[in-house]
């Protein structure tokens, strides 16, 4: 059977996959994407179109109660000893919907700062993104990370707000204005990862809010360029494993979580994503390179000052939205 | 007989009639519906123009609404500018073999996607790109020089993708201007000029219409080029459209942008053929 | 003529690449003639009016107006107008406005503009038209309106290219009258260019018959008729048995010739150039043949022979009859006399025919020209 | 060509100096994008590393090749696919549309062109949300009523054939009526005459008379097709056709490997476009 | 005529919405007659022809081909061929598929086909071209396949519509002959529509006249000429004089008119048909006319005057003269004799004319016919 596997960049790596196709007999597709797509692809199909996607833990439960487009994991079919526990526990209480467990975790990493060390020492927050210094060679995602990242990095707490609407609103709002009043910095607003890579790779971006493992694997490449997680905390995200409600090989899906989540094979993905996992010991396999990367962005306590997103709850997003294209078409 | 041709008649309408009924006409009246639709709760809905609403009381959209236009229309306006010359000379200043080459010369860039088009002038305007460096080497600038991500480029990519459009039916009226009308022009005392008023652009009026009409349609409803060239300042209207769709899953706001898209598109069209005065189904039948 | 012509050619020549399409042609229109230009298709007639008219430059020669070079002006400065094969009236203006299109690029003011041109289309009989479409005109109409876009700017000479070519019929038996008037009412220099010999018949002072970028031969109608100089211009103008035949004895001025059938037939050598042995084409013309019942009737003309009836064309006025000679078998095309002596002729009758010495015309073969 | 106009060489030289800079104009990206392709660096620009056919035959990551690309090379078949199916269809219809505007006169037949010319004028993205929409509220309410799956009204190939088919169509029938309009309808009833059926007549004279605007049609179709963006991506599903999956890559950071199948790309369309120009000269 | 008729036609008719194209016309075509059908443009031609092809329907009417009725046959099952104006040729067959292309309809055999195929090109003068395109042939090799491609299919009826009407001036001359030839040769009956009454008169064996849907006279090229039926016939058939008269007198079966002009005419009236007061339509050939430099030459003829010359219109041996009448001033189209008697006549020279009583056609003005 085939598995149509709607992912982001590097969580099936070739050799994962033909790993996985020697030893089942099933055969894999890869859409790559990212959290909105996957949920207005799934919405678009009603949940089918893939049988296994990977949304952050945070994006399920409200696109979940709005339509409906997953399906109820069978968590018996699913080996969750390969699983950290704490990890598997916190996101199934993130993704559980009407009692029904939605998700299992995956990925886990963080967002904060990549920066050229040599060119933009001083950036060491998101708000220096707006120093002089780096004009117009800064880039960000214009999605909700980078709204929340700025507003821990202007002394708000957004998260702590998810409950009031008025004072969430009140937070974008000034995050709003200062990156309108940012703009000009910036380059260009990426996009993909790679896309990003490739920005600081040439020179053309010298420091930027992105994934903690954009910046490790750059770093191979330029020892000046490395992540730096933000003085105001980096963000922490998990990417899971959830079954669109119309896929139509779940046992395929199941087979793949059971499969990756395997420590060998995490710690391939491992290598591949730049992000370690949730699979128990699949940090055991990970080369040292990648973790001495990892302590050097993490100290414990920047480990300790992660933000970990909750759970967005329904409506938020159309304020988000709406911020996000204010901003877009400042000038 | 004339059963026969009757059945034949309603055989040769049927497939004419799927295919309007059920791809153009059932989907447009389905997204008038669901733009009507206000989302009220987590899958609660209220009909009412809400959406229309959204639009028009935010300064964000129609204002890029009107830029949407305004560009594509100075689109259209330079394609035209910058076509006319190069289809007047492949109508009337070349002949034979030497005129078929042009012409085809004129194609091949079509023959790839606009993604591609693009993504090579994303390779010529970038900073660390061929301009740049070319600059850079013949000592014209001191330093990399970012061009991409402005409105020149869009401009410069929409231009270049909508070329075909604007040529291909300016070629196609020009060469059927019969050149003794020309002559005669000038055997009655015209100049240049007078002739290009007065003869060629009158006779030409279908072909440009048409031309312009097309890639109007075309940059209004393109994706790629702002997106790819226009980076943080690509802001354009289908954009929002795609992202009310993909990012906020907003098909109902969605749906009323695509509305409101079509309604522009088709009044601006529709004052560009009265102003004209030609008709869509002359033009179009070039 | 002392007064210096409208228009003159000297050695006006024009090659494309190798190829000579007019070659070395002179000639001179005096001011207020009608000038046809009379070949068959490919000749250079259009090349050589498209030099008059600016639009093509001649490889070598010069051509004067009204005594001055005009070879350094461009076209919309030569003060000739010219009339197109398909007329190039500008479809996307009205009557008056293509009327007036010369006037308004001189800068002539609006109001003149509306006088000169109502007058000029009642002169040419389409008075009040002028706010009409030009494609709501007749055939024969927009004729006249080129004509008048072209009058209404008062050229030197006029220039006219196959102006009938896409007319039918009746309508060009028509035109052919009315132009020849609208010139001389306007009493203009007119060039015209045809391949119709009747058009340029009827309508022209001068002719000049043109073959292969030469003028053959220049003159009026009648002179091209029944004195042509060459043997290409006996067999153009004019319907004409043709025979090829070689000089069998020459004395006194006449000549005695054989044509391949066998058949003897005698002509006038006035110029007395022929000798025994060179071989001649012979023209007759079917009106100039005549048929009686009686052999006695056309026993004293130069060439007499007696015919079987092989087929009649009855064209009214214009029907022609098919003998075959009774002797050599040749076919002989002969016009029935309008007078309807001949009517009840049938196919197969025994007739008896004949025609005049001096009304067969011979050409040696080659080239050289002979006129008897 | 006018060579009546005198003009000044100044004039002259100028045109065509201008004609000249058009030309380059066109040609400068794809020539950029098919450069680059045989760059030695894992990105499509300056500086110039060296040459290498990695991009085409690469194994070793990052330098892997087209051919050795499975998701492209899958995306390329996807394309393929629906092409052809877009270009079956839009030739069929075409061809019944243009029979029913030329040869027939009916009430409502201009408003009915007009209808038929209306995708031109429908941005892309448009047609591509309302076929989106429409079928997924014709799928959801089939599904609630019967309780099956409707998964061909769901965003996948069926859709995307179907969106392209739907504007693409107008410009096959524009081609195919502008070449029956030229056909002397005394042709078909020549063959009448000679015995023929009426069938037989069309497919004797009509049909192979045709046949070179059907078959421009249909590449015009397969290349419209294959490069179609704006309406493929609001209806793509777990297929992706190849400019999609490029998109994909672009949005992503792009290798040299999409320069590589843009180079492909280039090469088949100029065959195909050669193709389509000698059966036009087979057609005069 | 005993036998049954090739054709017949009985009463048909066809009627366009409100307007008439065909107005019960009856007419039968004997077998192996060239019957042509001439008229003006708009006349109802083409819409008869297609009737009897099959691809109209009549109004009315019956339609029989062989004595049976055909009008329940579709067109692809009649006798009948039809060669096109344009020819209708099929381009993308060769010359050998196109003129096969019936018999394959018919399923003959393919070595058959190939067979008749070249036997039917080689009796049009074609032999060898099956395998080249229809492309490569002139206008006048294309005009015989597509009467081979008929032929081969031995139709009792041939239907020509116009063929000639896309050919030059000099080929349609040649093919009018050849076409005759051609049509005796197969001896099959032809049923030829034309609006050049040249084609017609030289052609056939039968016209009929046609005018806005009425057949006006059947009958033989010289009885249409010399004795037209009607008005229109002798208006449109050949050149003619007109003018419009009242009757003064009549007596004898002579009949004294005078025209508008003031001018008096005489003519017969042989049916005794005309009374004094009766508008009528006169004809006159230019042919017809006298000329004569001496009044006694002309004085016995029924009709005489003196006048001026306004034009020549030379054109060989059709020239013409336009006489104004010295008396009335009316304009006479006059014939130049062929023998070249009056070539030396120049503008405003004064001449005498006249014509025979018998010469003057007359005919009621209104609708009502009278032939004398
Ligand atoms: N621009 C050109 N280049 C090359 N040859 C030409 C050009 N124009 C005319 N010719 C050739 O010159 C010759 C004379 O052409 P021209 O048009 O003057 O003939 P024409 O007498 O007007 O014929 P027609 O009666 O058919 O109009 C022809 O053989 C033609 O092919
Ligand atoms: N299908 C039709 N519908 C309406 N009127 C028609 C139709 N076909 C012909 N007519 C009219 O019938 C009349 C006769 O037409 P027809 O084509 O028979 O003329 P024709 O004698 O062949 O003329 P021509 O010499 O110009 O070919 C014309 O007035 C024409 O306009
Ligand atoms: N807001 C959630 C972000 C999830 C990011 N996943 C990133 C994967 C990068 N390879
Ligand atoms: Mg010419
Ligand atoms: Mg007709």
């Amino acid at each position: 059977d085939t598995l149509r596997l709607l992912t982001w960049g590097g969580y099936a790596p070739e050799d994962v996959i033909a790993k996985f196709e020697a030893e089942t007999g099933h055969t894999v597709e890869v859409t790559k994407s990212n959290n909105e797509e996957m949920i207005a692809k799934l919405r678009a199909t009603n949940g089918g179109g893939f049988d296994l996607a990977q949304p952050s833990q945070d994006r399920i439960a409200g696109p979940q109660a709005e339509f409906g487009i997953y399906k109820p994991l069978d968590m018996s079919k699913i080996d969750t000893s390969l699983f950290i526990p704490s990890m598997l526990e916190a996101t199934k209480g993130n993704t559980t919907v009407d009692g029904e467990v939605y998700a299992v975790p995956h990925v886990w990493g963080t967002s904060g700062l990549v920066v050229n060390t040599a060119q933009a020492g001083d950036v060491k927050d998101y708000t220096d993104l707006c120093n002089d210094s780096v004009a117009g060679k800064v880039s960000y995602r214009l999605k909700r990370p980078t709204l929340i990242g700025f507003a821990y990095s202007m002394g708000l707490d957004p998260f702590a707000a998810y409950g009031d609407e008025a004072a969430y609103k009140d937070i974008l709002d000034q995050v709003e204005a200062k990156l309108v009043e940012c703009k000009s910095n910036v380059k260009t607003y990426w996009d993909g990862g790679d896309e990003l890579k490739n920005l600081l790779r040439s020179g053309e971006v010298v420091a930027s809010m992105a994934w903690d493992t954009g910046g490790w694997q750059l770093n191979d490449d330029n020892a000046d360029i490395t992540f730096v997680a933000p003085e105001s905390g980096a963000l922490g995200w998990i990417d899971t494993f959830a079954l669109p409600a119309r896929g139509r090989s779940d046992d395929v899906a199941y087979a793949w979580i059971n499969f990756v989540m395997q420590p060998e094979v995490a710690a391939m993905i491992t290598s591949a994503a730049g992000n370690f996992t949730a699979s128990q010991g699949g940090d055991a396999n990970v080369d040292d390179a990648l973790k001495a990367k990892y302590q050097a962005s993490f100290p414990q306590e920047a480990i300790d000052n992660i933000k970990w997103y909750p759970s967005v709850p329904a409506g938020l997003e159309a304020l988000e939205g709406a911020a996000l294209d204010r901003i877009n078409a400042a000038n | 007989m004339s059963d026969r041709s009757k059945l034949t008649f309603w055989l040769l309408l049927a497939p004419l009639l799927i295919w309007l009924l059920t791809l153009i006409i059932l989907p447009h009246v389905g997204m008038f519906l669901v733009s009507l639709r206000e989302k009220v709760g987590v899958r609660e809905y209220e009909t009412g123009f809400a959406n229309y609403a959204v639009f028009f009381n935010e300064p964000l959209y129609w204002n890029t609404f009107a830029r949407t236009a305004y560009m594509s229309i100075a689109a259209t306006l330079l394609t035209l500018l910058i076509g006319f010359p190069i289809a007047y000379y492949i109508a009337k200043l070349t002949r034979g073999r030497s005129k078929t080459t042009l012409f085809l010369m004129c194609l091949i860039p079509f023959w790839v996607s606009e993604l591609v088009r693009t993504f090579g002038w994303m390779i010529l305007l970038r900073e660390t790109g061929v301009f740049s460096n070319l600059l850079q080497y013949v000592g014209l600038a001191s330093g990399p020089v970012e061009m991409l991500y402005n409105d020149a480029a869009i401009m410069t990519g929409l231009v270049y993708t909508s070329m075909l459009f604007m040529v291909v039916p300016l070629v196609t009226t020009l060469d059927s201007l019969d050149d003794s009308l020309i002559e005669a022009g000038y055997d009655l005392g015209a100049s240049g000029f007078a002739i290009l008023r007065e003869i060629v652009i009158p006779h030409a009026m279908p072909g440009i219409v048409s031309g312009c009409i097309v890639v109007f349609m075309l940059s209004l409803g393109n994706y790629l080029t702002p997106i790819l060239l226009g980076g943080k300042d690509s802001l354009w209207f289908t954009g929002l459209i795609y992202s009310q769709f993909i990012t906020r899953f907003n098909w109902e706001l969605g749906s009323a942008f695509g509305f409101l898209l079509l309604g522009l598109s088709s009044l601006i069209v529709f004052v560009g053929l009265k102003l004209s005065r030609q008709s869509l189904g002359k033009t179009m039948a070039q | 003529m002392s007064e210096t012509p409208d228009l003159e050619c000297r050695d006006i020549s024009k090659s494309f690449d190798d190829f000579k399409a007019v070659n070395d042609v002179s000639f001179s229109v005096p001011q207020g003639t009608f000038f046809s230009i009379l070949g068959p298709s490919g000749c250079g007639k259009t090349t050589l009016l498209r030099m008059i008219a600016g639009f093509q430059e001649p490889s070598s020669g010069d051509l004067l107006i009204k005594g001055k070079s005009v070879l350094d002006v461009p076209p919309n400065k030569r003060p000739v107008s010219m009339v197109f094969q398909h007329l190039a009236l500008f479809p996307m203006m009205n009557i008056g406005a293509n009327v007036g299109f010369g006037l308004r690029q001189r800068g002539v003011n609006k109001t003149d503009i509306t006088k000169q041109v109502e007058r000029v289309l009642e002169r040419v009989g389409l008075g009040g038209v002028a706010e009409r479409p030009v494609s709501s005109l007749s055939g024969g109409q927009k004729q006249r309106v080129a004509i008048a876009r072209c009058m209404v700017l008062e050229p030197d000479v006029l220039l006219l290219d196959e102006p009938l070519g896409a007319l039918d019929l009746k309508l060009r038996e028509h035109m052919k009258i009315e132009l020849k008037q609208l010139q001389s009412e306007f009493n203009t220099t007119f060039v015209y260019i045809t391949h119709d010999q009747s058009e340029a018949l009827v309508m022209s002072d001068q002719i000049a018959v043109m073959n292969q970028g030469v003028f053959e031969q220049v003159g009026t109608a009648k002179e091209l008729y029944y004195e042509p100089d060459t043997a290409f211009v006996a067999g153009f103008v004019g319907e004409a048995n043709r025979f090829t035949a070689k000089v069998k004895g020459s004395a006194g001025g006449s000549v005695e010739m054989v044509t391949s059938d066998g058949q003897t037939l005698h002509g006038l050598d006035a110029r007395r150039s022929l000798s025994v042995g060179d071989s001649v084409d012979i023209f007759v013309r079917p009106e100039a043949v005549r048929l009686s019942r009686n052999q006695a009737d056309v026993a004293a003309m130069g060439n007499t022979g007696q015919g079987k009836v092989a087929n009649i064309l009855f064209n009214g006025a214009n029907s022609q009859l098919i003998l075959r000679d009774q002797t050599t078998g040749a076919e002989l095309n002969v016009a029935l006399p309008q007078t309807g002596e001949f009517r009840d002729l049938a196919r197969d009758d025994v007739i008896h025919f004949g025609w005049e010495q001096q009304q067969t015309r011979v050409y040696l073969a080659d080239g050289e020209q002979t006129d008897v | 060509m006018i060579t009546g106009i005198p003009q000044s060489a100044g004039f002259r030289w100028a045109y065509k100096a201008y004609v000249t800079l058009f030309f380059i104009y066109l040609a400068l990206p794809l020539a950029t994008v098919c450069v680059f392709a045989f760059n030695n660096s894992v990105f499509p620009s300056l500086p110039w590393e060296g040459f290498t056919w990695a991009w085409f035959f690469g194994t070793e990551a990052p330098y892997i090749g087209v051919f050795h690309e499975r998701p492209i090379l899958r995306s390329i078949v996807t394309s393929g696919v629906v092409a052809f199916w877009v270009s079956l269809l839009a030739v069929f219809v075409g061809t019944c549309n243009a029979f029913l505007f030329v040869r027939h006169e009916f009430r409502g037949k201009g408003f009915l062109y007009i209808l038929m010319l209306l995708p031109l004028i429908i941005p892309g993205i448009i047609l591509g949300i309302s076929i989106l929409v429409f079928s997924s509220s014709v799928a959801n309410f089939l599904e609630d009523a019967t309780g099956l799956w409707f998964d061909g009204l769901r965003p996948g190939l069926i859709l995307v054939i179907l969106g392209q088919f739907s504007f693409i169509t107008t410009f096959a029938t524009l081609v195919i009526s502008a070449r029956l309009q030229k056909f002397d309808p005394s042709l078909e009833e020549a063959a009448l005459n000679l015995g023929a059926t009426r069938w037989g007549a069309v497919r004797a004279v009509t049909l192979p008379f045709l046949f070179p605007a059907m078959a421009a049609a249909g590449v015009v179709a397969v290349l419209m097709s294959f490069e179609n963006f704006n309406t493929t991506l609001m209806l793509v599903g777990s297929d992706a056709p190849l400019t999609i999956t490029m998109f994909d890559r672009l949005k992503l950071g792009s290798t040299p490997v999409l320069n590589a199948v843009s180079l492909l790309l280039i090469v088949v369309s100029a065959l195909l476009g050669l193709a389509s120009l000698l059966l036009q000269k087979r057609k005069d």
